[in-house]
């Protein structure tokens, strides 16, 4: 147990030494990520492992001590995460050949944070690895680069204002329940929640802050457009799949037990309020999230706003307080991880190559990179949740779990979302990899054998979970049946559903699906041939835009590609501008600096400001 | 006795109150550290009056003679300075 | 130095010191229960009492005129400062040094040209000069029967010094100044170390068995008074020289 | 008669710190400052004051029988030692002053320090 | 033990030899800081703590006597070292005044901690002023010499201040020792204690670098060489704390150490407290000068420690002394990196300051350690602070609530500017001539090996902490202490 707490540390201490030294660095952390990996690989099943570190340190009249625990629910996610990063180690082992700066002794402090999160026992461990994974991510978001400098300060200053919310929480739940333990303070939550509700509610909004911002939900969702367009892309791949999900662990592991046990006055019938306030920030997360993606020019941007909607996903899983959207919502954030890594991988390869991101400067890449194509492909596949890959189950279980506790809103919130990602999808895997090959890039080849590997790993990973599903559900439910929900432990092939008669057999649907791929393919040979034109005679008629001072690539088709719908949403996305809010602080925080500092560089007012503080001094007294 | 010793404190506590006044509110400065070196001095007065003899002596000595000398000398000084410009 | 906001800020410090004025004048008028600032409380019931009656280390114990104590000095002011609280008036002295280390540090110097003095002032200077020098001298010499003591002193000594400087006769020279000030301050502390060594605590009068009112009385005191006279006059001094020598 | 002279170093203090807040001048300041040191010693030693006391200095036998009559002596040596800081730093500021009246070429308080920049 | 005199004493007359010194002064200054160090930590290693020095052989509630308790040992112990690191720091030639100077501030920093009397208290501080304002205007130029003046200034008015407290308080309670006023301060009338302590805390305010009395510390900071910085900030800031933590909690109060004054006073002293932080850290944030970012930010970590202190519970004093601790050290490795960048760079400028760290991480991670202890992260000191502070204010009332919320809303603004001058130092910089020595770097990267050691090990500084909280729970074995001598 304590072994993958130490290697991590040991391998950030050796990379930063070595830090000049790329042939040691990337197969060092490699090599530290695979121990990791194995290591978690024997925990399974041995949940009883503890360890615990005391000390002196009083707070509220007892004394602290950090727990680390093998708890299942951590171990499902530290373990998926564990293989996720594995194999973008592998990818960064070719991926990082050119570039100048090296983020791998930060990544390594983040995967030690990362497990911490995972294992810790008690809030305040939880807390002191939460707040170490908030300033190195800053770090590892910079990178070294100025122009990454800003969207790192707006991650930072949310990450920040989350920890403080869930310190103040932390606090209030300590003294509520008298235990800083996560298992007993939940416990002891349900026992005093009737005596003190206001400051218990309190206590759970605040946690509830914290998560919702690591996790991108609603009036938090900006940081991921920002940070995936400018961060290291390789960081930025375990960013999306990996560090999104931990505002959901702690969710699933603290809140919906918690709210579940709770008795609170049903609306409607259905269900609580907090099960209300849950559900509606999942689901406009994911239709707000969703509608964002599609207007999206750069790549990288339209997949952080599809994080945004799959995190609404998961939310609405839990929100429903129903095993299978329960297990559904775990379930999707492990498919989550794997898919959103494959994508992530092919465009971080695309990047690698042509050193684009704006989806109307590419195109065509098929000719050139076709296991890049064939892992995006089967990525935007699972992404839209079509059967045989591995979106599909976990999202039918949540909808199905939403049906069945009457939540037809969220239901029907997640089925627009899930269409309109289609929209995004189809129209990033056109504008990237179909169409016409600009000139410009007539040169380039497949990426390197060291990040091919990785893509099929991927794509094998996706087919796999698809079409078995109980590879992730088994561990899933033996787990949940570890912490002591009531749970059936999984069949391989089979999902199970909330409604009646809902049991599916994926192996089945992929079958029928292979037969219709076969079927579309020999459509494909035996159809006719295309003819192929100069590019640009496709969408500038055979004009020379760039005399009239006008890039060509705006007239490409993938430029504001849904211009009509943009044009619907637009008063709506006018009047949600959570973004120009926070703008606005900060603006006023500058402006009150530069206040602040005439005040002190004049400095001429010192005495008279002096006996305004002797005032204050007295006045207090009669006042206040 | 006790009168005229009181009435001798009153005089002087209004002679400081307006010197000190008037050493605030003119606009010549030498004037003003004229007027700060009488109040100073009468200061003194007002210690002999409080059955501090020593304090009076010092205060005279240090408080009126050196500080005040210390004031014209800068005040010297600086009106050269004034000079050579 | 008339400024646009002159009457605003008079209009605020007015406020605030009416504020201050009025806060002072209810804590006088306040009748809760407990020692007012306003109550009379006289010197015997403050630590004050055992420095009149010197009798700090025995209690009950009585002197006479002309007999011994534990401190000789007559005047009950100079034998505060110079022995029941003689830390700070050490501390003082450092106070003046540091003060006028600072002042001959900041001052510009720049060259000037000395007015030549009159005649008179350069012919009558020494006599005028040994006449202040006499009278300091007096002071802290007496410091212990009669008020004075060592800082007038040292004023009025350094005034020979600048009626020297104004006479443009050359007395003494800034390296002697320092060189007196430092010998000055060192040994007000070696006389300290001394009396540890010999009775075992800081700045102890170690000289015992005087009378009090006899001239040669009150132990250290006189000494004392006298370094603090040297090093003031020294220090004062250094200052006319800032002013009033040609650098 | 403690009254009195509590009353006018009271003054004495309040019109320095009149004078501090609102002057512009820093040898005005000082001047200020200086009148409110006044004031403050002249109260402390006024704390020490007993009604028709007498000098705290033996001078015979009569006066050791009087001890009650004594002003307090406490006072009187603060107030030497404060006399004697005041001393010190009106030089040093004048000094400081001057410095500032060459540097500036004003002796305002408010003459403007913008000068960012190298500065090791 | 009446030997501890010589602390105060031998810097002073080493300040008297310097005058004559010359360059040997730099020797002299080294020695004694030593000696003053090795005498502290002699008397911190002879078990005769605590014990009581009457100067004169005056006993206690007469004379002045020198008090020395486990509190005051551990503050000596700091300004002590604090002189040694901060002499580091000096590698230019200097006149002699300085060296008089600073021997003048070691003395009376150290007579600050070690004095049991109220008018001696008065006048080291005021010693130590003038040592520092004279220090500031080292430099004689424009900047130094405004800042220095009107340093000089403020510190009059608010000695004249206490003096009038010290005056009151005589002539009420008639004597000037601390232990003897603890005595008797519950025969004050209420109203007039307060009044007392207005006058006497806003001039303890002034040291404390308290919003509306701080007016004097951006400018000093800026205007004066960085060895100066230190010696502020490790001295009469050090020394500072340890004043208000003995004046406020045990002698002017009136229940067994804790901050109860009268007249809602804690609560204005909280509102000052916490409008320092958001200062602090407001006008830091824009800043580029490193010197002015430094001070904002010492002023807004003395802001939490007033806080702290004014919330009056004992778990919040341990945290206010783990904020202490982690200042201490922190503003150590800044100004210390500051300073040898500033040499390379040639200007203080953080912006000039780019690609420095690549060059040197060992410095730049030593500031990003320190800034990230000053956050109050986690697995560095400033969080055991941090979190018993915070923890302790949101139990205890509104405004203690409201306090805690801008503390850590200033904590993130604090890491914005802190992590993003962090970040400057690691991004891709210019090639530059300068060069410093790889000794140079070492002891911030000490420093910050301790800050790291206690964030995670918090037993390591919890011992000594509950020793000196022990202390401060019980004020009456210090009047004990004191006015038991013979």
């Amino acid at each position: 147990m304590v072994e993958i707490f130490i290697i991590p540390l040991v391998t950030a201490f050796l990379l930063a030494i070595f830090i000049r030294n790329k042939k040691v660095v990337w197969p060092l952390f490699l090599i530290s990520n695979l121990y990791i990996l194995l290591k978690l690989w024997t925990l399974f099943g041995k949940w009883e492992i503890e360890k615990t570190i005391y000390t002196n340190y009083e707070l509220f009249g007892a004394k602290l001590s950090f727990t680390l625990s093998n708890n299942p629910l951590g171990w499902y996610f530290a373990f998926f995460s564990a293989v996720i990063t594995l194999v973008i180690s592998v990818f960064s082992l070719g991926f990082n050949q050119k570039t100048k700066e090296n983020v791998a002794p930060i990544w390594m402090l983040i995967i030690f944070s990362n497990l911490g999160i995972f294992f810790a026992a008690d809030w305040i461990t939880f807390f002191m690895m939460w707040e170490l994974m908030g300033w190195t991510s800053f770090f590892a978001i910079t990178n070294g680069r100025d122009k990454a400098l800003n969207e790192a300060k707006y991650y930072l200053v949310l990450s920040l204002l989350g920890a403080s919310s869930m310190l103040i929480g932390i606090i209030l739940l300590g003294a509520l329940t008298g235990s800083f333990e996560i298992f007993a303070s939940a416990y002891g939550l349900v026992q005093v929640f009737y005596s003190e509700k206001a400051l218990s509610i309190a206590a759970i909004m605040l946690l509830l802050f914290a998560f919702f911002i690591k996790s991108a939900i609603f009036p938090f969702y900006m940081w991921p457009s920002k940070v995936y367009a400018v961060g290291p892309e390789d960081y930025i791949t375990f960013m999306s799949s990996v560090m999104i999900k931990y505002g959901i662990y702690p969710i699933a592991m603290f809140i919906v037990p918690v709210v579940g046990s709770l008795d609170l006055p049903k609306i409607l019938n259905t269900a609580n309020w907090i099960q209300y306030f849950v559900g509606y920030l999942g689901a406009i997360s994911a239709v707000l999230g969703t509608i964002l993606a599609i207007f999206q020019t750069d790549m990288k941007k339209l997949f952080a706003y599809s994080s945004v909607a799959n995190m609404g996903y998961i939310l609405l899983g839990f929100a429903s307080m129903n095993i299978v959207g329960f297990e559904g919502a775990l379930f999707h954030a492990v498919n989550h991880m794997v898919l959103k890594a494959a994508i992530f991988l092919t465009l971080a390869a695309v990047i690698f190559r042509t050193g684009e991101s704006e989806m109307h400067k590419l195109g065509g890449l098929v000719y050139r990179m076709p296991i890049t194509f064939l892992t995006f492909l089967l990525g935007i596949i699972a992404a839209a949740g079509i059967p045989p890959l591995n979106g599909f189950g976990s999202k039918w279980m949540i909808i199905q779990a939403l049906m069945s506790q009457k939540m037809i809103i969220f239901a029907i919130a997640m089925i627009f979302a899930s269409t309109g990602a289609f929209m995004y999808l189809f129209r990033a895997l056109a504008s990237i990899f179909l169409g016409q090959l600009p000139d410009r890039f007539k040169d380039i080849k497949e990426v390197p054998l060291t990040m091919l590997i990785p893509m099929i790993i991927m794509m094998i990973g996706m087919l796999l979970i698809g079409v078995v599903p109980g590879v992730v559900m088994k561990p899933l439910t033996t787990a949940l049946r570890a912490v002591g929900y009531n749970v059936n432990i999984a069949s391989w092939t089979s999902l199970e559903g909330a409604l009646k008669n809902s049991t599916i057999d994926l192996t089945l649907v992929f079958l029928i699906f292979l037969g219709g791929f076969v079927i579309s393919a020999i459509m494909y040979i035996l159809g006719n041939k295309s003819e192929t034109v100069p590019q640009e005679d496709n969408y500038t008629g055979g004009e020379y835009p760039e005399e009239w001072g006008v890039n060509a690539d705006r007239f490409n088709y993938s430029y504001s590609f849904y211009q009509p719908f943009k044009e619907m949403f637009e008063p709506l996305l006018e009047k949600i501008s959570i973004d120009e809010f926070f703008a606005s602080i900060g603006r006023n925080f500058e402006y009150m600096s530069a206040t602040v500092q005439g005040l002190f560089r004049r400095g001429e007012g010192a005495v008279l400001l002096f006996s305004i503080g002797v005032l204050l001094l007295i006045l207090g007294g009669w006042i206040i | 006795m006790v009168n005229r010793v009181y009435y001798l404190g009153l005089i002087i506590a209004f002679i400081m109150a307006f010197g000190s006044l008037w050493a605030l509110l003119t606009d010549d400065l030498f004037k003003a550290i004229v007027v700060f070196g009488i109040v100073s001095l009468s200061s003194s007065v007002m210690f002999l009056l409080m059955q501090a003899p020593d304090v009076a002596i010092t205060e005279a000595a240090i408080g009126s003679g050196i500080t005040t000398a210390l004031f014209i000398f800068t005040y010297k000084k600086l009106e050269d300075r004034k000079d050579e410009r | 130095m008339r400024d646009e906001r002159s009457l605003f800020i008079n209009i605020v410090a007015l406020l605030i010191l009416s504020v201050i004025g009025f806060y002072i004048y209810k804590v006088s008028m306040d009748t809760g229960k407990g020692i007012k600032i306003t109550d009379n409380i006289t010197p015997q019931m403050r630590v004050a009492d055992r420095f009149m009656n010197k009798n700090v280390i025995k209690e009950e114990s009585k002197y006479v005129w002309g007999g011994t104590a534990e401190n000789t000095s007559a005047n009950i002011v100079t034998s505060v400062v110079v022995d029941y609280r003689l830390f700070d008036t050490t501390l003082e002295v450092i106070v003046l040094f540091v003060t006028i280390l600072g002042f001959g540090f900041v001052i510009p110097k720049d060259k000037r040209k000395i007015i030549k003095p009159t005649t008179i002032l350069n012919r009558w200077a020494p006599i005028l000069m040994i006449l202040m020098l006499m009278i300091g001298g007096y002071m802290f010499v007496n410091g212990h029967l009669s008020p004075g003591g060592g800082f007038p002193a040292g004023a009025i000594i350094s005034t020979a010094v600048l009626i020297g400087v104004l006479a443009g006769r050359k007395t003494l020279s800034q390296k002697t100044l320092k060189i007196i000030e430092a010998v000055a301050g060192i040994s007000i502390f070696s006389l300290g170390i001394a009396s540890f060594v010999i009775t075992g605590n800081f700045f102890q009068n170690f000289i015992l068995n005087d009378r009090i009112g006899d001239l040669f009385s009150a132990g250290l005191i006189p000494i004392f008074y006298g370094l603090i006279a040297f090093k003031v006059a020294a220090e004062l001094s250094n200052i006319y020289f800032e002013f009033y020598e040609e650098c | 008669m403690a009254q009195l002279f509590i009353l006018s170093s009271i003054s004495l203090l309040f019109i320095g710190l009149f004078g501090v807040l609102t002057r512009k001048n820093i040898v005005k300041i000082l001047i200020a400052l200086n009148i409110m040191e006044t004031g403050i010693n002249l109260l402390l030693v006024a704390f020490g004051y007993v009604e028709n006391g007498i000098v705290p200095i033996l001078t015979s036998n009569e006066s050791i029988m009087n001890l009650t009559k004594m002003v307090d002596p406490v006072p009187q040596a603060l107030v030497l030692t404060s006399i004697v800081i005041g001393l010190g730093t009106t030089a040093f500021s004048l000094a400081l002053a001057i410095r500032y009246r060459y540097n500036h070429n004003s002796l305002s308080i408010r003459a403007s320090e913008e000068e960012e920049g190298v500065n090791i | 033990m009446n030997s501890i005199v010589f602390l105060i004493v031998i810097p002073l007359i080493a300040a008297f030899l310097s005058l004559f010194l010359g360059k040997n002064d730099k020797i002299l200054a080294y020695i004694v800081t030593l000696f003053n160090i090795i005498f502290s930590i002699l008397i911190l290693f002879s078990g005769k703590i605590p014990f009581n020095v009457a100067i004169g052989g005056w006993r206690a509630p007469y004379g002045i006597n020198y008090a020395v308790t486990d509190l005051t040992i551990f503050f000596l112990v700091l300004v002590n070292v604090a002189a040694l690191l901060a002499l580091t720091s000096v590698r230019e030639i200097m006149e002699y005044q300085f060296y008089s100077f600073y021997f003048v501030l070691l003395s009376s920093t150290n007579g600050i901690v070690l004095t049991g009397d109220l008018f001696n208290f008065f006048l080291f501080i005021e010693l130590s002023t003038f040592a520092v304002a004279g220090l500031i205007s080292y430099k004689r130029d424009r900047l130094s010499t405004g800042a220095a003046l009107k340093y000089l200034i403020l510190s009059s008015t608010a000695s004249i201040f206490s003096l009038a407290a010290i005056g009151l308080i005589y002539k009420t309670l008639g004597t000037l020792n601390f232990a003897d006023i603890a005595n008797k301060v519950n025969n004050l009338n209420e109203a007039s204690l307060s009044l007392i302590l207005i006058l006497y805390i806003s001039s303890l305010l002034v040291e404390l670098k308290i919003f509306p009395f701080n007016m004097w510390v951006v400018k000093a900071y800026e205007a004066s060489k960085t060895s100066v910085n230190l010696f502020i900030h490790g001295m009469l800031g050090t020394a500072g704390i340890y004043g208000v933590l003995r004046i406020l909690l045990m002698v002017f109060s009136k229940e067994t150490g804790k901050l109860t004054l009268s007249g809602n006073l804690s609560s204005i002293l909280m509102l000052f407290a916490f409008v320092t932080v958001i200062i602090g850290e407001i006008g830091a944030l824009t800043e580029k000068n490193m010197k002015k970012i430094l001070a904002f930010s010492s002023m807004a970590q003395l802001g939490i420690v007033l806080f702290g202190i004014s919330l009056g519970s004992f778990d919040a004093l341990k945290g206010v002394l783990y904020i202490v601790i982690s200042n201490y050290l922190a503003k150590f490795v800044m100004f210390l990196t500051v300073n040898e960048f500033s040499k390379v760079s040639g200007s203080t400028n953080y912006l000039d300051m780019k690609g420095l760290g690549r060059r040197y991480p060992v410095l730049a991670i030593s500031f990003t350690i320190s800034a990230l202890s000053l956050m109050g992260i986690p697995f560095f000191a400033g969080f055991w602070g941090k979190i018993s502070i915070i923890g302790n204010a949101v139990f205890s009332g509104k405004l203690e609530l409201i306090g805690a919320v801008l503390i850590l809303i200033a904590s993130v603004i604090e890491g914005v500017y802190y992590l993003r001058i962090s970040h400057t130092f690691f991004s891709q910089g210019h090639e530059r001539e300068g060069r410093i020595s790889r000794v140079y770097c070492l002891l911030p990267m000490i420093l910050a090996l301790v800050i790291l050691f206690i964030g995670i090990n918090p037993d390591s500084f919890e011992n000594i902490i509950s020793i000196l909280l022990d202390e401060i729970k019980s004020p009456e074995k210090y009047i004990k202490l004191i006015l038991s001598l013979k």
